[in-house]
Protein backbone atom coordinates (compact mmCIF):
# COMPACT_ATOMS: atom_id res chain seq x y z
CA UNK A 1 0.00 0.00 0.00
CA UNK A 2 2.58 2.11 0.78
CA UNK A 3 4.48 1.59 -2.18
CA UNK A 4 1.69 2.03 -4.45
CA UNK A 5 0.68 5.73 -2.70
CA UNK A 6 4.53 6.34 -3.70
CA UNK A 7 4.12 5.53 -7.12
CA UNK A 8 1.15 7.60 -7.21
CA UNK A 9 2.93 10.47 -5.69
CA UNK A 10 5.91 10.17 -8.11
CA UNK A 11 3.88 9.60 -11.51
CA UNK A 12 1.85 13.00 -9.93
CA UNK A 13 4.91 14.88 -9.82
CA UNK A 14 6.33 14.03 -13.09
CA UNK A 15 2.91 14.84 -14.27
CA UNK A 16 3.49 18.49 -12.87
CA UNK A 17 7.14 18.72 -13.85
CA UNK A 18 6.12 18.06 -17.82
CA UNK A 19 3.26 20.73 -17.18
CA UNK A 20 5.75 23.10 -15.71
CA UNK A 21 8.64 22.67 -18.49
CA UNK A 22 6.14 23.64 -21.33
CA UNK A 23 5.53 27.30 -19.64
CA UNK A 24 8.76 28.07 -17.93
CA UNK A 25 10.20 31.06 -20.15
CA UNK A 26 13.23 29.08 -21.78
CA UNK A 27 14.50 31.40 -24.28
CA UNK A 28 12.81 34.41 -23.31
CA UNK A 29 14.46 37.58 -22.26
CA UNK A 30 14.94 38.05 -18.83
CA UNK A 31 12.39 39.17 -15.91
CA UNK A 32 12.11 42.35 -15.56
CA UNK A 33 13.77 42.52 -12.42
CA UNK A 34 16.82 41.11 -14.38
CA UNK A 35 16.59 43.47 -16.91
CA UNK A 36 16.72 46.46 -14.23
CA UNK A 37 19.74 45.08 -12.47
CA UNK A 38 21.28 44.58 -16.52
CA UNK A 39 20.88 47.90 -16.78
CA UNK A 40 21.42 49.79 -13.54
CA UNK A 41 23.60 47.19 -11.69
CA UNK A 42 27.08 47.94 -12.60
CA UNK A 43 26.97 51.68 -12.16
CA UNK A 44 24.78 51.09 -8.67
CA UNK A 45 27.03 49.03 -7.42
CA UNK A 46 30.21 49.20 -9.39
CA UNK A 47 30.44 44.93 -9.47
CA UNK A 48 31.50 43.90 -12.67
CA UNK A 49 30.36 40.35 -12.09
CA UNK A 50 26.42 40.97 -11.69
CA UNK A 51 26.19 37.96 -9.16
CA UNK A 52 28.08 39.53 -6.57
CA UNK A 53 26.12 42.56 -7.20
CA UNK A 54 22.99 40.66 -6.46
CA UNK A 55 24.38 38.36 -3.26
CA UNK A 56 25.98 40.89 -1.73
CA UNK A 57 24.62 44.52 -2.93
CA UNK A 58 21.36 44.02 -3.15
CA UNK A 59 20.58 40.87 -1.33
CA UNK A 60 23.15 41.77 1.61
CA UNK A 61 20.90 40.59 4.36
CA UNK A 62 19.73 37.09 2.85
CA UNK A 63 23.00 36.70 2.84
CA UNK A 64 23.73 37.22 6.46
CA UNK A 65 21.09 34.85 7.05
CA UNK A 66 22.54 32.22 4.39
CA UNK A 67 25.73 32.74 7.16
CA UNK A 68 24.15 32.19 9.86
CA UNK A 69 22.81 28.64 8.92
CA UNK A 70 26.36 27.58 7.89
CA UNK A 71 26.99 28.87 11.82
CA UNK A 72 24.40 26.85 12.84
CA UNK A 73 25.08 23.60 11.13
CA UNK A 74 28.63 23.85 11.77
CA UNK A 75 28.10 24.41 15.86
CA UNK A 76 25.22 21.50 15.74
CA UNK A 77 28.11 19.36 14.36
CA UNK A 78 30.93 20.22 16.95
CA UNK A 79 28.42 20.23 19.81
CA UNK A 80 27.45 16.64 18.63
CA UNK A 81 30.68 15.14 16.98
CA UNK A 82 33.10 16.41 18.66
CA UNK A 83 34.07 13.82 21.42
CA UNK A 84 37.45 16.19 22.89
CA UNK A 85 39.47 12.45 22.66
CA UNK A 86 42.69 12.87 21.96
CA UNK A 87 43.77 10.06 19.14
CA UNK A 88 46.09 7.41 20.70
CA UNK A 89 48.48 6.06 18.49
CA UNK A 90 46.82 2.86 18.41
CA UNK A 91 43.47 4.16 17.27
CA UNK A 92 44.77 6.36 14.71
CA UNK A 93 44.51 5.52 10.76
CA UNK A 94 47.98 4.79 9.33
CA UNK A 95 49.87 7.78 7.59
CA UNK A 96 49.25 7.66 3.49
CA UNK A 97 51.30 6.60 1.16
CA UNK A 98 54.04 8.40 -0.38
CA UNK A 99 52.49 10.33 -3.42
CA UNK A 100 49.55 10.82 -1.11
CA UNK A 101 51.79 12.99 1.76
CA UNK A 102 54.32 15.02 -0.79
CA UNK A 103 51.43 15.93 -2.77
CA UNK A 104 49.74 17.04 -0.07
CA UNK A 105 53.00 19.34 0.80
CA UNK A 106 52.70 20.61 -2.56
CA UNK A 107 49.16 21.37 -3.09
CA UNK A 108 49.13 23.00 0.35
CA UNK A 109 50.28 26.75 -0.72
CA UNK A 110 49.14 26.38 -3.71
CA UNK A 111 45.14 25.55 -3.02
CA UNK A 112 45.79 28.48 -0.38
CA UNK A 113 46.64 31.29 -3.04
CA UNK A 114 44.11 29.84 -5.02
CA UNK A 115 41.50 30.39 -2.35
CA UNK A 116 42.36 33.95 -1.60
CA UNK A 117 42.87 34.30 -5.18
CA UNK A 118 39.03 33.67 -6.04
CA UNK A 119 37.96 35.46 -2.64
CA UNK A 120 39.70 38.79 -3.25
CA UNK A 121 38.70 38.88 -6.94
CA UNK A 122 35.45 38.15 -6.35
CA UNK A 123 33.20 41.48 -7.91
CA UNK A 124 35.81 40.97 -10.99
CA UNK A 125 35.61 37.52 -12.80
CA UNK A 126 33.49 34.50 -11.22
CA UNK A 127 34.15 32.94 -7.51
CA UNK A 128 33.76 34.95 -4.50
CA UNK A 129 33.47 34.11 -0.92
CA UNK A 130 31.97 30.87 -0.64
CA UNK A 131 33.79 29.14 -3.43
CA UNK A 132 37.12 30.07 -1.98
CA UNK A 133 36.17 29.37 1.54
CA UNK A 134 35.35 25.75 0.43
CA UNK A 135 38.97 25.97 -1.05
CA UNK A 136 40.64 27.25 1.66
CA UNK A 137 38.62 24.51 3.93
CA UNK A 138 39.85 21.83 1.83
CA UNK A 139 43.65 23.33 1.70
CA UNK A 140 43.14 23.11 5.58
CA UNK A 141 41.73 20.14 6.22
CA UNK A 142 44.45 17.88 3.24
CA UNK A 143 47.10 17.81 5.91
CA UNK A 144 44.78 16.12 8.13
CA UNK A 145 43.62 13.51 5.41
CA UNK A 146 47.25 12.39 4.76
CA UNK A 147 48.47 12.29 8.11
CA UNK A 148 45.53 11.66 10.83
CA UNK A 149 47.82 11.68 13.55
CA UNK A 150 47.79 15.59 13.17
CA UNK A 151 45.44 17.82 15.00
CA UNK A 152 43.74 21.07 13.94
CA UNK A 153 43.89 23.83 16.47
CA UNK A 154 40.20 24.97 16.95
CA UNK A 155 40.58 27.81 19.23
CA UNK A 156 42.15 29.71 15.98
CA UNK A 157 39.70 28.36 13.82
CA UNK A 158 36.89 29.70 16.05
CA UNK A 159 39.09 33.38 16.76
CA UNK A 160 38.83 33.98 12.96
CA UNK A 161 35.34 32.45 12.52
CA UNK A 162 34.24 35.18 15.30
CA UNK A 163 35.91 37.82 14.40
CA UNK A 164 34.87 37.13 10.48
CA UNK A 165 31.11 37.49 11.34
CA UNK A 166 31.74 40.57 13.52
CA UNK A 167 33.42 42.07 10.74
CA UNK A 168 30.42 41.62 8.29
CA UNK A 169 27.31 42.98 10.71
CA UNK A 170 30.01 45.80 11.91
CA UNK A 171 29.99 46.95 8.29
CA UNK A 172 26.16 46.94 8.17
CA UNK A 173 26.13 48.55 11.03
CA UNK A 174 28.55 51.23 9.85
CA UNK A 175 26.46 51.82 6.78
CA UNK A 176 23.11 51.63 8.86
CA UNK A 177 24.20 54.65 11.03
CA UNK A 178 25.83 56.88 8.19
CA UNK A 179 23.41 56.28 5.27
CA UNK A 180 20.65 54.68 6.85
CA UNK A 181 20.36 51.21 5.49
CA UNK A 182 21.81 48.10 6.83
CA UNK A 183 25.07 46.98 4.49
CA UNK A 184 24.29 50.77 2.37
CA UNK A 185 27.70 50.71 0.51
CA UNK A 186 30.35 53.27 1.36
CA UNK A 187 33.38 53.65 -0.15
CA UNK A 188 33.80 54.93 -3.32
CA UNK A 189 32.88 52.79 -6.29
CA UNK A 190 35.90 53.28 -8.32
CA UNK A 191 36.68 52.51 -12.09
CA UNK A 192 34.94 49.03 -12.80
CA UNK A 193 37.05 46.45 -13.63
CA UNK A 194 40.00 47.41 -10.86
CA UNK A 195 40.97 45.28 -7.70
CA UNK A 196 39.81 48.17 -5.78
CA UNK A 197 36.51 49.14 -6.89
CA UNK A 198 33.02 48.71 -5.97
CA UNK A 199 32.81 49.72 -2.35
CA UNK A 200 32.69 47.54 0.47
CA UNK A 201 31.83 44.49 -1.94
CA UNK A 202 35.53 43.26 -1.53
CA UNK A 203 35.70 43.73 1.92
CA UNK A 204 32.07 41.61 3.36
CA UNK A 205 33.13 38.84 0.02
CA UNK A 206 36.89 38.76 2.48
CA UNK A 207 34.77 38.30 5.71
CA UNK A 208 32.70 35.82 4.17
CA UNK A 209 35.29 33.62 2.61
CA UNK A 210 37.29 33.19 5.75
CA UNK A 211 34.10 32.88 7.73
CA UNK A 212 33.06 29.81 5.66
CA UNK A 213 36.66 28.17 5.58
CA UNK A 214 37.23 28.78 9.08
CA UNK A 215 33.48 27.11 9.67
CA UNK A 216 33.60 24.20 6.59
CA UNK A 217 37.36 23.32 8.14
CA UNK A 218 35.99 22.61 11.89
CA UNK A 219 33.23 20.51 10.71
CA UNK A 220 35.51 18.60 8.68
CA UNK A 221 38.22 18.12 11.51
CA UNK A 222 35.15 17.12 13.93
CA UNK A 223 34.12 14.54 11.26
CA UNK A 224 37.10 13.07 11.26
CA UNK A 225 37.67 12.40 15.17
CA UNK A 226 37.03 9.03 16.12
CA UNK A 227 33.96 7.90 18.16
CA UNK A 228 34.17 6.94 22.14
CA UNK A 229 31.68 3.82 22.19
CA UNK A 230 31.26 1.09 19.65
CA UNK A 231 34.00 1.64 16.70
CA UNK B 1 27.22 18.15 -32.90
CA UNK B 2 27.09 19.88 -29.53
CA UNK B 3 23.92 18.67 -28.72
CA UNK B 4 25.32 14.97 -28.97
CA UNK B 5 27.82 16.04 -26.06
CA UNK B 6 25.13 17.24 -23.88
CA UNK B 7 23.01 14.27 -24.37
CA UNK B 8 26.13 11.98 -23.16
CA UNK B 9 26.30 14.05 -20.02
CA UNK B 10 23.10 14.16 -19.44
CA UNK B 11 22.76 10.47 -19.95
CA UNK B 12 25.92 10.45 -17.49
CA UNK B 13 24.18 12.26 -14.61
CA UNK B 14 20.51 10.06 -14.75
CA UNK B 15 22.95 6.73 -14.53
CA UNK B 16 24.97 8.32 -11.71
CA UNK B 17 21.52 9.33 -10.34
CA UNK B 18 19.96 5.68 -11.02
CA UNK B 19 22.99 3.67 -9.60
CA UNK B 20 22.87 5.77 -6.38
CA UNK B 21 19.56 4.62 -5.63
CA UNK B 22 20.21 1.07 -6.86
CA UNK B 23 23.77 -0.04 -5.39
CA UNK B 24 24.23 -1.94 -2.59
CA UNK B 25 26.98 -0.62 -1.51
CA UNK B 26 27.26 2.77 -0.14
CA UNK B 27 30.62 3.76 -1.01
CA UNK B 28 29.84 3.38 -4.36
CA UNK B 29 26.56 4.77 -4.17
CA UNK B 30 28.47 7.89 -3.25
CA UNK B 31 30.83 7.87 -6.03
CA UNK B 32 27.67 7.77 -8.14
CA UNK B 33 26.12 10.76 -6.36
CA UNK B 34 29.29 12.51 -6.92
CA UNK B 35 29.37 11.78 -10.53
CA UNK B 36 25.95 13.60 -10.54
CA UNK B 37 27.31 17.19 -9.66
CA UNK B 38 30.07 16.47 -12.24
CA UNK B 39 27.72 16.73 -14.96
CA UNK B 40 26.28 19.49 -13.47
CA UNK B 41 29.16 21.42 -13.95
CA UNK B 42 29.29 20.92 -17.36
CA UNK B 43 26.00 21.99 -17.63
CA UNK B 44 25.96 25.12 -15.69
CA UNK B 45 29.00 26.22 -17.63
CA UNK B 46 27.05 25.76 -20.93
CA UNK B 47 24.44 27.65 -19.62
CA UNK B 48 26.75 30.46 -19.14
CA UNK B 49 26.36 30.37 -15.14
CA UNK B 50 30.50 30.27 -14.56
CA UNK B 51 29.65 31.67 -10.51
CA UNK B 52 27.26 28.71 -10.78
CA UNK B 53 29.18 26.19 -12.13
CA UNK B 54 32.73 26.69 -9.65
CA UNK B 55 30.11 26.51 -6.44
CA UNK B 56 28.73 23.57 -8.02
CA UNK B 57 32.77 22.09 -8.88
CA UNK B 58 33.74 23.03 -5.31
CA UNK B 59 30.55 22.34 -3.56
CA UNK B 60 29.86 19.18 -5.44
CA UNK B 61 32.74 17.70 -6.05
CA UNK B 62 34.89 18.73 -3.44
CA UNK B 63 33.37 19.41 -0.05
CA UNK B 64 30.01 16.99 -0.64
CA UNK B 65 31.98 14.17 -1.19
CA UNK B 66 34.81 14.39 1.48
CA UNK B 67 31.94 14.86 4.08
CA UNK B 68 30.09 11.86 2.78
CA UNK B 69 33.11 10.07 2.77
CA UNK B 70 34.20 11.00 6.30
CA UNK B 71 30.77 10.25 7.86
CA UNK B 72 30.80 6.47 6.05
CA UNK B 73 34.32 6.16 7.30
CA UNK B 74 32.47 7.18 11.08
CA UNK B 75 29.53 5.17 10.38
CA UNK B 76 31.32 2.16 9.84
CA UNK B 77 29.82 1.84 6.34
CA UNK B 78 32.83 1.84 4.16
CA UNK B 79 32.89 -2.13 4.07
CA UNK B 80 33.28 -2.92 0.28
CA UNK B 81 31.55 -5.66 -0.91
CA UNK B 82 34.70 -7.70 -2.45
CA UNK B 83 37.72 -8.21 -0.35
CA UNK B 84 40.57 -7.24 -3.27
CA UNK B 85 42.62 -9.98 -2.68
CA UNK B 86 40.04 -12.23 -3.85
CA UNK B 87 38.51 -10.50 -7.20
CA UNK B 88 39.39 -13.39 -9.48
CA UNK B 89 37.25 -15.79 -6.75
CA UNK B 90 33.93 -13.99 -6.89
CA UNK B 91 34.28 -13.37 -11.05
CA UNK B 92 31.85 -16.12 -10.97
CA UNK B 93 29.73 -14.72 -8.33
CA UNK B 94 29.12 -11.87 -10.23
CA UNK B 95 26.79 -12.92 -12.54
CA UNK B 96 24.11 -14.07 -10.04
CA UNK B 97 24.48 -10.61 -7.69
CA UNK C 1 16.30 15.65 -33.44
CA UNK C 2 17.73 16.85 -30.70
CA UNK C 3 16.49 19.96 -28.87
CA UNK C 4 19.14 21.23 -26.54
CA UNK C 5 16.20 22.47 -24.72
CA UNK C 6 14.55 19.45 -24.03
CA UNK C 7 17.70 17.26 -23.81
CA UNK C 8 17.98 19.46 -20.83
CA UNK C 9 14.74 20.01 -19.39
CA UNK C 10 14.58 15.92 -19.65
CA UNK C 11 17.70 15.91 -17.39
CA UNK C 12 16.33 18.07 -14.66
CA UNK C 13 12.94 16.51 -14.85
CA UNK C 14 14.71 13.13 -14.23
CA UNK C 15 16.90 13.84 -11.36
CA UNK C 16 14.46 15.44 -9.65
CA UNK C 17 11.89 12.44 -9.93
CA UNK C 18 14.57 10.12 -8.92
CA UNK C 19 16.09 11.78 -6.28
CA UNK C 20 12.02 12.39 -4.64
CA UNK C 21 11.53 8.68 -5.49
CA UNK C 22 14.40 7.31 -3.80
CA UNK C 23 13.71 9.87 -0.67
CA UNK C 24 10.14 8.33 -0.98
CA UNK C 25 10.61 4.38 -1.21
CA UNK C 26 14.01 4.52 0.51
CA UNK C 27 14.33 2.87 3.80
CA UNK C 28 18.36 3.54 4.44
CA UNK C 29 18.67 7.11 6.10
CA UNK C 30 21.99 7.33 4.15
CA UNK C 31 20.83 6.25 1.22
CA UNK C 32 18.01 8.91 1.88
CA UNK C 33 20.89 11.85 2.24
CA UNK C 34 22.23 10.89 -1.01
CA UNK C 35 18.47 11.17 -2.79
CA UNK C 36 17.87 14.85 -1.04
CA UNK C 37 21.44 15.47 -2.68
CA UNK C 38 19.80 14.74 -6.16
CA UNK C 39 16.94 15.90 -5.90
CA UNK C 40 18.55 19.23 -4.89
CA UNK C 41 20.85 18.83 -7.87
CA UNK C 42 17.70 18.83 -10.02
CA UNK C 43 15.67 21.78 -8.58
CA UNK C 44 19.09 24.02 -9.15
CA UNK C 45 19.32 22.94 -12.87
CA UNK C 46 15.69 23.60 -13.70
CA UNK C 47 16.33 27.11 -11.71
CA UNK C 48 18.83 27.91 -13.93
CA UNK C 49 17.14 26.94 -16.98
CA UNK C 50 14.59 29.65 -16.41
CA UNK C 51 16.76 32.25 -16.79
CA UNK C 52 18.29 31.14 -19.64
CA UNK C 53 18.93 33.01 -23.09
CA UNK C 54 20.07 31.84 -26.46
CA UNK C 55 23.07 33.59 -27.35
CA UNK C 56 24.16 35.38 -24.51
CA UNK C 57 26.67 35.69 -22.24
CA UNK C 58 27.87 35.48 -19.00
CA UNK C 59 26.28 38.25 -16.49
CA UNK C 60 30.17 39.46 -15.52
CA UNK C 61 31.13 42.47 -17.76
CA UNK C 62 35.05 41.88 -19.29
CA UNK C 63 35.33 44.55 -22.39
CA UNK C 64 33.39 48.12 -21.36
CA UNK C 65 30.76 49.54 -19.30
CA UNK C 66 29.32 51.32 -21.95
CA UNK C 67 27.99 48.35 -24.69
CA UNK C 68 26.54 46.10 -22.71
CA UNK C 69 25.96 42.87 -24.39
CA UNK C 70 22.73 40.49 -24.36
CA UNK C 71 23.15 38.83 -20.96
CA UNK C 72 21.54 35.99 -18.71
CA UNK C 73 19.49 36.41 -15.91
CA UNK C 74 21.69 36.85 -12.91
CA UNK C 75 18.65 36.62 -10.33
CA UNK C 76 18.02 32.96 -10.66
CA UNK C 77 21.74 32.19 -10.43
CA UNK C 78 22.56 34.24 -7.29
CA UNK C 79 19.13 32.45 -5.86
CA UNK C 80 20.97 28.91 -6.88
CA UNK C 81 24.40 29.76 -5.19
CA UNK C 82 22.85 30.48 -2.24
CA UNK C 83 20.78 27.29 -2.23
CA UNK C 84 24.18 24.74 -3.00
CA UNK C 85 25.70 26.32 -0.35
CA UNK C 86 23.09 26.11 1.96
CA UNK C 87 22.55 22.23 0.52
CA UNK C 88 25.76 21.21 1.81
CA UNK C 89 25.21 23.31 5.44
CA UNK C 90 21.69 21.13 5.64
CA UNK C 91 23.91 17.72 4.10
CA UNK C 92 26.43 18.19 7.05
CA UNK C 93 23.61 18.41 9.52
CA UNK C 94 21.79 15.43 8.32
CA UNK C 95 25.55 13.22 8.47
CA UNK C 96 25.89 14.47 11.76
CA UNK C 97 22.14 13.53 12.88
CA UNK C 98 22.51 10.33 11.40
CA UNK C 99 25.87 9.63 13.51
CA UNK C 100 23.73 10.34 16.70
CA UNK C 101 21.37 7.78 15.94
CA UNK C 102 23.07 4.93 14.63
CA UNK C 103 24.92 5.26 18.27
CA UNK C 104 22.12 5.43 19.85
CA UNK C 105 20.43 2.63 18.17
CA UNK C 106 22.81 0.70 16.51
CA UNK C 107 20.65 0.76 13.31
CA UNK C 108 20.12 2.74 10.22
CA UNK C 109 17.00 1.45 8.67
CA UNK C 110 13.80 3.81 9.48
CA UNK C 111 11.38 1.39 10.87
CA UNK C 112 13.45 -0.38 13.01
CA UNK C 113 14.58 3.21 14.52
CA UNK C 114 11.25 4.04 14.66
CA UNK C 115 9.99 1.07 16.50
CA UNK C 116 12.94 1.63 19.01
CA UNK C 117 12.31 5.39 19.44
CA UNK C 118 8.47 4.25 19.97
CA UNK C 119 9.16 1.96 22.49
CA UNK C 120 11.95 4.01 24.09
CA UNK C 121 9.19 7.30 24.76
CA UNK C 122 6.52 4.34 25.74
CA UNK C 123 9.27 3.15 28.47
CA UNK C 124 9.77 6.89 29.55
CA UNK C 125 6.27 7.64 30.38
CA UNK C 126 5.52 4.52 31.80
CA UNK C 127 2.79 3.14 29.10
CA UNK C 128 2.87 0.28 27.28
CA UNK C 129 3.48 0.17 23.57
CA UNK C 130 0.06 -0.99 22.36
CA UNK C 131 -2.09 1.58 23.81
CA UNK C 132 -0.21 3.96 21.51
CA UNK C 133 -2.21 5.59 18.69
CA UNK C 134 0.00 4.39 15.79
CA UNK C 135 -1.79 2.70 12.91
CA UNK C 136 0.17 -0.51 12.17
CA UNK C 137 1.26 -0.69 8.55
CA UNK C 138 0.88 -3.76 7.33
CA UNK C 139 2.61 -3.65 3.79
CA UNK C 140 5.74 -6.43 3.28
CA UNK C 141 8.66 -4.78 1.96
CA UNK D 1 21.02 28.55 -32.26
CA UNK D 2 23.59 27.82 -29.59
CA UNK D 3 25.89 30.91 -30.81
CA UNK D 4 28.74 28.59 -31.74
CA UNK D 5 30.08 27.59 -34.52
CA UNK D 6 32.18 24.39 -34.74
CA UNK D 7 34.81 23.37 -37.47
CA UNK D 8 36.12 19.61 -38.54
CA UNK D 9 38.67 19.92 -35.43
CA UNK D 10 35.76 20.55 -32.75
CA UNK D 11 34.11 17.47 -34.29
CA UNK D 12 36.88 15.06 -34.26
CA UNK D 13 37.31 16.85 -30.36
CA UNK D 14 34.15 16.06 -29.74
CA UNK D 15 33.79 12.61 -30.71
CA UNK D 16 37.08 11.39 -29.34
CA UNK D 17 35.42 12.92 -25.61
CA UNK D 18 32.22 11.31 -26.06
CA UNK D 19 33.77 8.10 -26.85
CA UNK D 20 35.99 8.39 -23.81
CA UNK D 21 32.84 9.39 -21.46
CA UNK D 22 31.19 6.19 -22.93
CA UNK D 23 33.80 3.98 -22.91
CA UNK D 24 34.01 5.39 -18.26
CA UNK D 25 30.72 5.47 -17.78
CA UNK D 26 30.74 1.78 -19.22
CA UNK D 27 33.20 0.78 -16.92
CA UNK D 28 31.33 2.51 -13.65
CA UNK D 29 28.42 0.76 -14.31
CA UNK D 30 29.95 -2.86 -14.73
CA UNK D 31 33.07 -2.29 -12.32
CA UNK D 32 32.54 -5.90 -10.28
CA UNK D 33 33.72 -3.90 -6.58
CA UNK D 34 33.46 -0.24 -5.06
CA UNK D 35 37.07 0.96 -6.54
CA UNK D 36 36.35 -0.30 -10.22
CA UNK D 37 33.86 2.50 -9.98
CA UNK D 38 36.10 4.76 -7.89
CA UNK D 39 38.75 4.97 -10.74
CA UNK D 40 35.92 4.74 -12.82
CA UNK D 41 34.70 7.93 -11.82
CA UNK D 42 38.12 9.57 -11.43
CA UNK D 43 38.79 9.33 -15.13
CA UNK D 44 35.42 10.88 -15.80
CA UNK D 45 36.12 13.39 -13.94
CA UNK D 46 39.42 14.30 -15.54
CA UNK D 47 38.18 14.15 -19.27
CA UNK D 48 35.17 16.57 -17.75
CA UNK D 49 38.23 19.07 -17.30
CA UNK D 50 39.28 18.41 -20.15
CA UNK D 51 35.66 19.66 -21.80
CA UNK D 52 35.60 22.53 -19.81
CA UNK D 53 38.32 24.04 -20.95
CA UNK D 54 37.12 23.18 -24.32
CA UNK D 55 33.74 25.25 -23.37
CA UNK D 56 35.99 28.26 -22.42
CA UNK D 57 37.99 28.44 -26.07
CA UNK D 58 34.43 27.82 -27.84
CA UNK D 59 32.99 30.99 -26.05
CA UNK D 60 36.04 32.47 -26.39
CA UNK D 61 35.88 33.84 -23.08
CA UNK D 62 39.19 33.33 -20.52
CA UNK D 63 37.08 33.21 -17.37
CA UNK D 64 36.12 29.87 -17.91
CA UNK D 65 39.13 28.78 -16.94
CA UNK D 66 39.19 28.91 -13.12
CA UNK D 67 36.12 26.57 -13.14
CA UNK D 68 38.52 24.13 -15.10
CA UNK D 69 40.86 24.81 -12.20
CA UNK D 70 39.01 24.66 -8.91
CA UNK D 71 37.33 21.58 -10.39
CA UNK D 72 40.44 19.82 -11.30
CA UNK D 73 42.03 20.37 -7.60
CA UNK D 74 39.07 19.45 -5.69
CA UNK D 75 38.15 16.32 -7.85
CA UNK D 76 41.57 15.28 -6.72
CA UNK D 77 40.97 15.79 -3.38
CA UNK D 78 37.29 14.37 -2.99
CA UNK D 79 38.87 11.17 -4.52
CA UNK D 80 41.91 11.13 -2.37
CA UNK D 81 39.53 11.22 0.93
CA UNK D 82 37.38 8.10 -0.60
CA UNK D 83 40.82 6.29 -1.42
CA UNK D 84 41.61 6.91 2.51
CA UNK D 85 38.17 5.45 3.72
CA UNK D 86 38.98 1.87 1.55
CA UNK D 87 42.39 1.48 3.60
CA UNK D 88 40.29 1.66 6.46
CA UNK D 89 38.55 -0.64 5.51
CA UNK D 90 41.10 -3.22 4.78
CA UNK D 91 43.14 -3.02 7.16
Amino acid sequence: MHQFSSFLFLGGFLFFLSVLTGILPLGDPPMIIGQAIQNHGVSETGAANLVTAVVLGYRGIDTLGELSILFAAATAGGLVLATGKKKTQASADEDAGFIVKTAAELLFPLLVVAGLYIVIHGHLTPGGGFQGGVILAAAFFLPLLAKPSTTMNHNTMSLVEGFSGAAFIGIGLIGLFNHGAFLQPLLSKGVVGELFSAGTLPLLYLAVGLKVGAELAGLLANLNEEDDENV
Amino acid sequence: MIEWLLFVIVMIMLAGALMAMLMENLLAATVAASIVSLGLTVIFVFLRAPDVAMTEAAVGAGLSSLILALGLKRLGLWKLDVPSTAVKADAQEDGKS
Amino acid sequence: MFDIASILFAGATGLLVIGIGGMVLSEHLYRMLLALAIAEAGANLMLVLAGFKWSASAPIITVSVESIPAMVDPVPQAMVLTAIVIGVGVQALALTMIIRIRNAYGTLNMREVKLKMEQEFADMADLPIETRSVPARNDQS
Amino acid sequence: MTGINLNMADMVVILLMGSGLILSLWRFLLGPNAPDRIVAADTLSIIITASLVLMSFWFDNPMYLDVALIYGVLAFIGVVALARAIEKGQS
